[in-house]
């Protein structure tokens, strides 16, 4: 089994306009850079954004959201110090927002990728992100009924890969990429370093069958 | 006004007061902004678990310049070191942390909080200000001791301190005690009980500043 | 009987003609019992990854004798090896495998199969003997491909291959195709429909054992 | 932090006549075989076990049985070659048993650990285990509503453990032991190896806060 691939441009060639892109990463960390500048230089737009945060500089979804590539943004924390970018399109009504508490919002695209059909979290319940929610109250604490959130596509971001298509993590750039690779039809991986042997069996984090694609690309930013 | 007539304390002397009622052995989480001072401030000789919710139990000190590591840092996005002991893990494993009762106390900012322990601490009523909840609403459901430190009003004089929040809230009745440069004060059933006054202030002074009753 | 003028394939030729069907890079769980054996007859030149749902991808060979590692087995409790690109993990994380449709094809045993795809393999109406349904239920509904492997009739002669299950199910609509000793029948939406009668039987013989209509 | 314990019989003191109990393992492997010996010793009885089997021959499990010591059982395949003191009790009548569907089973102790008011499952629908229980379709697709599962304790094996509760695994060992520590409120682990030093942070599998005693048996069934 080889799912490795030449370059990040043929990594990033399946995204088609519109489709929906879970993009791994928590503020500086985990990001995969590397593919998101190849899907700007691919030309894919519409899209849907699921992530974390909403980027920040004029790098990443921020540049993603500068070249007018973005019309949603599904996270839960899109302001940041130098999130310009995002500022003037939310500010321009040019992007639909919507943001999820971050505990909720992974447990939404966990759940996608373990085929459940919602769960309830206590998250939230009482709040404005609660409204036109179902709720409800077990033995006296409250309730939402959140919805699993599936993705076309998943760019993430490892520090090791093999042809598998497993993964391991260096520190706290693991965040979301685990749970992502789970809940895309599509997961592309770049690796800081692929390995052609197989990763030892314990160190896996993201088993392979989670992705589609891994390729190497050794910058760590 | 009033307010000029008080003595603040500075962040510093603030989270150094949060810090003495921390207790050895417990997991803490920290907020962004003033709470992530905390750390700095616990007495010698406790050892406390900091959780960071971007992956990582046992948040150790800052790393001496140039050996940052650009993937190991907080929620703050601050360049952190793996304390002895720590543990790394992905976002759904960090948030069953949070939501599942496991970390004892998390210390968070406020831009409200009411006295029946409302807090608000997300989104303002300003429609060109996108708001951004991060991972507050999941400690406050999940974490047993919630303590909020903040500033007691508002740069304009006005109350954080109020009978019910005007803002948006972040969870309902989850707030423990309030740190302000002012006074600590425990949120109970009959609403705010105060625990002590800062040095220099008197509770005439405090309850003039505070938009709710001050029970002693 | 009917039945004895039928001519069997032994398990062997059964797990062989299963191996057939699974192709290069599939992901594969094996049920407990007969299914096992069917990695043993993949084709040279294929590479299967076989799941077990007791935390492991990539489950190779038996491990020579003196080799075994008693917490290293499949979920048919069999001592295993890692297969190269093998991964372990915990059960939440296996499940999710399952459930949530990343594994192509499960190959399961059955005690009935309705020409409905209704599956029903965990229990009996025997009260005495207890119930123990494992991880099938989990499999049925997320593995797009679920393809069973068993007997054509129980061994007093009647069909395990009928109209409508009279054993508790184990999912509803859920068998792609059906492998016996005897034929190999699809699932449609009209019911069974052959797809080829093992060598040496006739299809009115077949017909005779089954408990349901077997379409052409 | 040190969450050591001298021994095995001072590991499992805290467990009450009547308390919940989850125990780790699949088939032969992951069992706290050391820590059931010491519960027997111990004497607590009317128990309610959680784990995925119901024991077999005459240890582990099956002589909590054997000895009278369980009133109920949840678990996913209680019987098993070998497991005749489980199904000695089960004829009796002298033990209540729940059966759940293994990812199920799973699911609701992670949901527990996570602090998840319930989860919506397609497993079991349409069946007998979904009787009595709240169901619900979405875009065509039954799902059944699961409880979260708690256990007052929780009695794991584990590879390597160091004084922080931090815990690695080895092989398939791993199973329920990981949702297990999260979702019990006392949660004890025998470790092949206790390890003074810290664990490497990114080795480690179950992070030290869902531990809270860690004790050395260095016997590997």
């Amino acid at each position: 089994m080889d799912k490795s691939v030449a370059d990040l441009a043929e990594a990033v060639a399946p995204i088609t306009d519109g489709a929906s892109v879970m993009i791994g990463g928590f503020g500086s960390s985990g990001i995969p850079f590397g593919l998101i500048d190849a899907l700007l230089e691919q030309g894919a737009t519409g899209l849907t954004v699921i992530s974390n945060n909403a980027g920040a500089g004029e790098t990443g979804i921020a540049k993603l959201l500068k070249e007018g590539r973005v019309a949603r943004v599904i996270c839960s924390y899109p302001r940041s110090p130098g999130s310009i970018w995002f500022e003037k399109r939310y500010e321009a009504g040019e992007i639909a927002l919507e943001v999820v508490p971050q505990g909720t919002l992974a447990e939404r695209i966990r759940a996608a990728g373990a085929g459940l059909g919602g769960f309830l979290t206590p998250t939230a319940y009482g709040t404005l992100l609660a409204e036109g929610k179902e709720t409800r109250v077990i033995d006296g604490k409250g309730y939402v009924l959140e919805a699993p959130l599936h993705a076309d596509f998943a760019l993430l971001r490892a520090e090791r890969g093999d042809p598998w298509g497993n993964l391991s993590f260096h520190a706290t750039a693991r965040n979301f990429n685990p749970v992502m690779a789970m809940a895309s039809r599509h997961a592309v991986a770049e690796v800081r370093e692929l390995s052609r042997a197989p990763l030892d069996p314990e160190r896996v984090v993201t088993p392979g069958i989670f992705v589609q694609s891994v390729v190497e690309y050794g910058v760590r930013p | 006004m009033t307010v000029l007539s008080l003595k603040s304390l500075t962040d510093a002397e603030l989270a150094a007061r949060v810090a003495r009622d921390i207790p050895d052995g417990a997991y803490v989480n920290l907020g962004i902004g003033k709470p992530t001072h905390v750390s700095a401030h616990v007495p010698e000789g406790r050892e406390v678990i900091y959780h960071s919710e971007n992956g990582i139990l046992g948040v150790g000190p800052t790393p001496p310049a140039g050996e940052e590591d650009v993937e190991l840092i907080d929620a703050s996005k601050r360049y952190v070191t793996p304390a002895p002991g720590a543990a790394y893990f992905e976002h759904a494993d960090s948030f069953a942390m949070m939501r599942g009762g496991h970390i004892d106390i998390a210390v968070l900012g406020a831009y409200q909080v009411a006295e029946t322990g409302d807090l608000a601490n997300w989104a303002t009523l300003d429609d060109k200000f996108p708001p951004a909840v991060g991972g507050a609403m999941d400690l406050v459901v999940g974490v047993p001791t919630i303590l909020v430190m903040m500033r007691h009003v508002n740069r304009d004089g006005s109350p954080k301190l109020l009978k019910r929040c005007t803002y948006p809230l972040t969870g309902l009745g989850v707030v423990r005690r309030v740190y302000t440069d002012l006074a600590v004060l425990d949120v109970t059933p009959q609403g705010f009980r105060l625990v002590e006054l800062t040095p220099g202030n008197s509770l005439d002074a405090v309850r003039a500043v505070t938009g709710a009753d001050i029970l002693t």
